[in-house]
């Protein structure tokens, strides 16, 4: 009969009505700046470069400038130059540096590509999203200072994912370390010393790196607190 | 009283006067309209309230509708602004025109009218009782013709073929 | 003026239902007698605008917080407590706009179709008694008169659609005429058999023609009555329609037409046209509750000590609350629907309802078992022009069974 | 002036009004919104009659009623006619319409 | 009834030689006497109901469409030709943003033609995952598109805010999964980018459990309301003989009562495995269309029962598939799968270097779009805007 159909729709319609005040199912709007969002782990916005500590960011990047993720990055919004000298990095190696490192996240499209291909485990996606500038191009325009964040702030956004990633990098310098024994002992051995063995690991593409040393500072779980992101200097 | 009258029939004339002299037709028609509610409230005034809002109810709401539509289904999305009326016809209309205004204004005016007390407005129930009464045939003739009106038009108006492409 | 007694012998006396009145004599009470009248009116014009001024306010509130909860989320809740200045916030939003009129448009019309519009949905809550004695204008005519003023809304916003010299516009233009001429027919007819049965062509008679209840409990109210149920459900379809409400609000059609007659309109402008069809809908309603639902008349004789306008405002609110219920709930029609579901469907039964009501007004001293036969008379001549109407209208459609592809 | 002569000069004045629309203006929707006011006009003489006439006008009041009513249907047929001339023959001119087959 | 493959039949090509014959409605519109009468209307690219930057030049008669034409390409964004100048992994984010409704089965279906091209094995596991993930986007899609349908033909936003709220959930999963709500990015060459987890797998099982409750209601709301019927019964007819003679495929093409998915026909992936039916409608109509979807939804859950029960252990990428730098031997391959609007297709050639020489996307909401006219003609304004949402189109794919 006509009207069986509308009627069924309204009883729908005050179903959800009264359903509002009493079911959570039924209300389901978080009012965001008072309530965040519980963002899952796997969550990413726009990519960030890992340093090793949070005092010299600069100084511990990851980051060997090898130029894949550039090389990589669909919309080629990563630009890279390599520094022309060497630097000790956090494990007191000598390595190239990004004298640049540089993502226009008004071109980043957040695919997670340039996270994949890093070899160094470099350059990690941020779940940063609250995101704004007065300037359209310079704004966007991230540099290397802005980027790198500290190996504990990764911790706390991708707590297992970063679990996985020291755990891997320590076995690593451990099978680098034993190595580097054994091409110690190889050397007290032999008479003349060879190069460091962990130097030629570490060329870009070849294999995880390795640097060698005693200790990972920050490889453990982080013990201080997390400083804040590092606040974005304002536009020119 | 007399100002009261005298206003609304100046109400009422004035938008009258100008939909006939506009050129464009949508004007015209809505001006109608303003001069039917003057028309309106010149009865409201004179005391026949029923007639006032029956008026209205069937000018307003009913006439100028048929009317804007038919406008609207003849016009459609163009300028409705008319050509001005030839020189010749319209000279011949003003001069029928004018004969008529000044027979009818001469016999309004020398005519002595009998003044005497207003009639009181007549109740509600009274109007019904004559047209239920006396009048029932001519309510039911009207009746008749207003159906004949609707069928009339609604064949008039549809339509050659009603069904032509899709199921509307 | 009479002192109030110390046990008020009919609720007519108590001081809670008087006080309207005695408000308005205190107010006027000091003026000479020949301004008296005047003043008196004019109160009664502001009581009106403020009234249903707010009433509009918090209705766009309650639409929104009730649209909002239909649909899961909270609606408006940022300015003031529960969202409650959110209206006064739309005021001076709207007033600070920057008022646009297309340079080709016919400016005095589009000008003049929102003032129109919302002088012309006032001017009908003239004649309705909000609550005992409290009518602001006393006609003799005054349901004509209600119908009489409302039957120009559609014409404004006919003017706005066609002044805006817009496409869409002028499409809603055309639909808001073909609309109006389609429901102003069962609108007026379905109001007829009220009129039969009560006698009386002015609101105040017909609100007192519902007093009273049948057994104490059933109120004499004419949408109990089998006849009055199909009227009043006749009635309130065609109110939706000429207030342009979901489903028929083919004029404004947001997903066709953009915003129909609205689409050139901005700012204040366009505030004027949102609050007419808060008030049209409202004066509809009021004229819902008045012809169907008693008016001011309580449900049962025992809730009388509640004041007259209290049960007014009740029964006004209802109605209003359906009308969001209603469009939180269905989609909208075509215009051919349209058309036919006024001319095939509620013009034939406003029409059959038109005999029925006569039948119940000639009946109406039948008692006992030839009392139960009117009712069931009355009854089957609803439910039968129903049923049979219903079915041919939706003749064709229907749910369907569905197969599946063999693999 | 007496309210019967205001009355029935504003009727005059209704129905000259009327009369031009008819005469002077060839389209054929204007033509019918003149027989129209020339109609009201007439209603107009019927009320000022019963109001301020020598009495017994009554009849002239229900007359008015079935003049509306009258009118109403003729603004009805008028208006499907001149829609159906307009399919016809693409214009609403009256002197167009100057043919009994089309 | 299943027809056979039209491209073997030769009923594809067709279309070209005897367009009138097969029923096209080729438009008759000359401008005849009086012509003024007709009122030309572009819907769009700005208007509420085109579903994005789209537009439709109506001539109206009325509120009858005399003609139609659809007007696109606003949203043009070179994909085809970026897909040339992008490595192989590159072009998988790409293809997110083509239907950005369903970057599930896009990423599939170019995961598939990559691998057909470079003869990577998929892990089991996977495959899995992908139909989880595919069924779970056909829900998402269908849901959606039921939402804005009513939107479109006038509801005040209730479906579609129930369909949001529902869309939002998968959308949920989805985030969780691949770390971006719509813009997955998630199937790689030889598997899936991640291993979902025991508590996502979980998650999971329960939208899946409820959705059928969620369903009902929904359907209580809209499938048997009389506004909606007539709304959409008779509205947009579509005879099956123009539908496959147009190349119209997905839920479009069932809906007209041929009953070809490529989950049925091509078997690809795992779906042979797993037990479901393809319910197809009878006039072609928008409210079977609609129906359709719906009861595909239906299937949908039951697919998604049977994959989670059986999904299997072991790896969800091969570890030897290679993904960066990829360069497949000289060839051609195309990849189709059933996406939730038709068949959605990426035809790729290599010439063994690590970008592809051609690479083309078969967009099934563009080919079902070219159909518009021929349903609307006749139709008034409103229909025509709501046989728009029955075809569902996403302009970024339309416009790729």
């Amino acid at each position: 009969m006509l009207g069986k159909g509308l009627l069924q729709g309204l009883a729908v319609t005050a179903k959800n009505l009264v359903g509002s005040y009493h079911d959570p199912a039924r209300y389901v709007t978080q009012e965001y700046p008072e309530v965040q969002p519980k963002l899952p782990e796997a969550y990413r916005n726009f990519p960030f470069l890992v340093s090793e500590t949070a005092d010299d960011p600069m100084g511990t990047l990851r980051c060997v400038a090898c130029q894949i993720c550039e090389k990589e990055c669909p919309p080629q919004c990563i630009y890279i130059e390599k520094s022309k000298d060497k630097k000790p990095d956090a494990t007191g190696k000598a390595q190239i540096y990004p004298a640049v490192f540089a993502i226009d996240t008004a071109v980043c499209m957040s695919c997670q590509i340039c996270v994949e291909v890093c070899p160094f485990d470099a350059i990690k996606m941020d779940q940063e999203f609250a995101i704004a500038a007065t300037d359209r191009f310079g704004g966007l325009l991230l540099n290397r200072e802005q980027l790198a964040k500290p190996n504990a702030y990764y911790h706390q956004i991708h707590p297992t994912e970063a679990a996985e990633v020291d755990e891997r990098l320590a076995a690593e310098r451990r099978a680098a370390e034993e190595k580097a024994r054994l091409a110690a002992a190889a050397k007290a051995a032999a008479p003349k010393p060879a190069v460091p063995a962990a130097a030629a690991a570490a060329a870009p593409g070849a294999a995880r790196p390795a640097p060698a040393g005693s200790t990972a500072p920050a490889a453990s779980a982080p013990v201080d607190p997390v400083p804040p992101p590092a606040p974005r200097p304002p536009s020119p | 009283m007399t100002l009261l009258l005298a206003i609304l029939a100046l109400v009422c004339l004035v938008p009258a006067v100008a939909a006939v002299l506009v050129r464009n037709l949508i004007h015209s028609a809505l001006l109608f309209v303003l001069a039917w509610l003057g028309l309106a409230a010149f009865y409201l005034a004179v005391g026949a309230e029923f007639i006032a809002f029956a008026h209205a109810l069937v000018y307003v709401g009913g006439v100028s509708m048929v009317v804007l539509f038919a406008v609207l289904l003849t016009r459609p999305g163009r300028e409705s602004a008319l050509p001005a009326p030839s020189a010749q016809r319209a000279l011949g209309g003003l001069v029928a025109v004018s004969l008529v205004a000044s027979m009818l204004g001469s016999s309004i005016f020398w005519t002595r009218l009998p003044s005497v007390e207003p009639t009181p407005p007549v109740p509600l129930r009274r109007l019904g009782e004559l047209l239920a009464g006396p009048y029932l045939v001519a309510l039911l003739l009207v009746g008749l013709i207003l159906t004949v009106a609707l069928i009339g038009g609604l064949l008039l108006a549809a339509p050659r073929r009603p069904s032509e492409g899709g199921d509307a | 003026m009479i002192l109030a007694a110390a046990a008020p012998a009919s609720p007519a006396d108590a001081w809670l239902e008087r006080a309207p009145l005695l408000l308005r004599d205190a107010l006027t009470g000091w003026l000479p007698d020949a301004l008296r009248p005047w003043v008196a009116a004019l109160l009664s014009i502001a009581t009106i605008l403020g009234v249903f001024g707010l009433l509009f306010a918090y209705m766009t509130l309650a639409e929104r917080k009730i649209l909002g909860r239909i649909q899961n989320r909270p609606g408006p809740n940022r300015t003031g407590p529960f969202g409650l200045l959110q209206p006064f916030a739309d005021a001076i939003k709207a007033l600070t706009k920057e008022d646009i009129v297309p340079r080709a448009a016919d400016q005095v019309l589009h000008f003049l179709a929102p003032v129109v519009l919302v002088a012309l949905s006032l001017i009908g809550l003239a004649v309705i008694p909000f609550g005992r004695n409290l009518v602001a204008v006393e006609l003799e005519a005054s349901v004509l008169y209600f119908f009489a003023a409302g039957a120009a809304t559609e014409l404004s916003i006919f003017m706005a659609g066609w002044a805006s010299r817009n496409k869409y516009s002028l499409l809603a233009a055309m639909r808001a005429l073909a609309q109006l001429i389609s429901y102003e027919v069962p609108l007026l007819l379905s109001m007829v058999p009220v009129v039969v049965v009560a006698g009386s062509l002015s609101t105040t008679g017909i609100v007192a023609a519902q007093g009273g209840w049948a057994a104490g409990v059933w109120p004499h109210w004419h949408a109990l009555t089998p006849w009055g149920f199909s009227a009043f459900g006749v009635f309130m379809v065609a109110a939706l329609a000429e207030s342009n409400r979901s489903p028929f609000d083919l004029p404004e059609a947001e997903s066709e037409l953009i915003a129909g007659h609205l689409t050139e309109y901005s700012g204040f402008k366009y505030a004027l046209f949102f609050m007419a069809e808060y008030l049209g809908m409202a004066a509809l309603s009021a004229m819902g509750v008045t012809l169907f639902l008693g008016g001011w008349q309580a449900p049962l004789a025992v809730l009388e000590f509640i004041p007259s306008y209290v049960w007014f405002g009740m029964k006004l609110l209802l109605l209003l609350l359906g009308f969001i219920w209603i469009r939180a709930t269905f989609p909208r029609l075509r215009i051919d629907q349209l058309t036919r579901l006024s001319w095939k469907f509620l013009v034939p039964l406003a029409l059959v309802n038109l005999v029925n009501g006569g039948l119940w007004a000639v009946t109406s001293d039948w008692t006992g078992a030839a009392g139960v036969a009117r009712w069931v008379v009355s009854a089957l001549l609803v439910v039968v022009p129903f049923v049979v109407l219903g079915r041919s209208l939706t003749a064709g459609y229907g749910p369907r069974t569905y197969r599946y592809a063999s693999p | 002036m007496s309210p019967l002569h205001l009355c029935l000069a504003l009727s005059a004045a209704l129905f000259c009004t009327g009369l031009v629309a008819v005469l002077v203006r060839g389209n054929a929707i204007l033509v019918l919104l003149g027989v129209e006011l020339m109609l009201n006009a007439a209603n107009l003489n019927f009320i000022a009659f019963w109001r301020f006439g020598p009495g017994g006008g009554e009849a002239g009041l229900v007359f008015v009623l079935f003049s509306i009513a009258v009118a109403a249907a003729e603004a009805a047929v008028g208006m499907a006619l001149v829609i159906a001339v307009h399919r016809h023959l693409r214009t609403i001119r009256v002197a167009a319409a100057n043919r009994l087959k089309g | 009834m299943m027809l056979p493959d039209p491209a073997a039949t030769g009923l594809a090509r067709v279309r070209k030689i005897e367009g009138a014959a097969l029923g096209l409605r080729t438009p008759a519109f000359a401008p005849e006497e009086g012509a003024g009468d007709l009122l030309e209307v572009s819907l769009g690219p700005h208007h509420p109901s085109t579903h994005g930057v789209f537009r439709m030049d109506v001539v109206l008669d009325g509120e009858r469409i005399v003609r139609l034409k659809p007007v696109f390409g606003y949203l043009h964004r070179n994909h085809e030709k970026l897909g040339e100048g992008t490595s192989y992994l590159g072009s998988m984010p790409y293809t997110d943003r083509l239907d950005y409704l369903n970057s599930m089965t896009n990423n599939w279906a170019y995961a598939l033609a990559v691998e057909k091209l470079a003869g990577i094995p998929v892990t089991e596991r996977a495959e899995y995952v992908r139909v989880i993930l595919a069924e779970l986007s056909r829900l998402l899609n269908h849901t959606c598109l039921a939402g804005f349908l009513m939107q479109d033909c006038g509801c005040s936003g209730t479906p579609l805010m129930y369909a949001f709220r529902e869309r939002e959930k998968i959308l949920d999963l989805f985030e969780s999964l691949s770390g971006s709500r719509m813009m997955c990015n998630f199937q790689r060459f030889g598997g899936c980018r991640v291993d979902p987890s025991a508590e996502w797998l979980a998650a999971t099982r329960t939208l899946v459990d409820g959705y059928g409750a969620f369903l009902d209601e929904f359907e209580a709301l809209l499938s048997g309301n009389e506004i909606v019927m007539a709304r959409t019964q008779g509205v947009g007819r579509l005879p099956a003989a123009l539908a496959v003679n147009a190349g119209v495929t997905g839920p479009m093409l069932r809906a007209s009562g041929v009953g070809h998915d490529l989950r049925k026909v091509d078997g690809y992936g795992v779906y042979p495995r797993f037990n479901f039916r393809v319910p197809i409608g009878r006039d072609g109509d928008v409210y079977d269309r609609y129906m359709v979807r719906m009861l595909e939804m239906r299937e949908s859950i039951s697919i998604l029962d049977q994959a989670l029960r059986g999904l299997p252990g072991g790896p969800i990428l091969d570890p030897k598939a290679k993904q960066r730098g990829l360069r497949p031997k000289a060839g051609e391959a195309y990849g189709r799968i059933e996406g939730p609007k038709g068949e959605i297709g990426f035809f790729l050639v290599s010439d063994g270097t690590g970008n592809p020489t051609r690479y083309r996307v078969r967009a099934p909401s563009f080919v079902n779009l070219t159909i518009l006219e021929d349903l609307c003609l006749g139709h008034s304004v409103a229909d025509a805007v709501i046989i728009l949402g029955s075809i569902d189109i996403v302009l970024g794919e339309v416009d790729r």
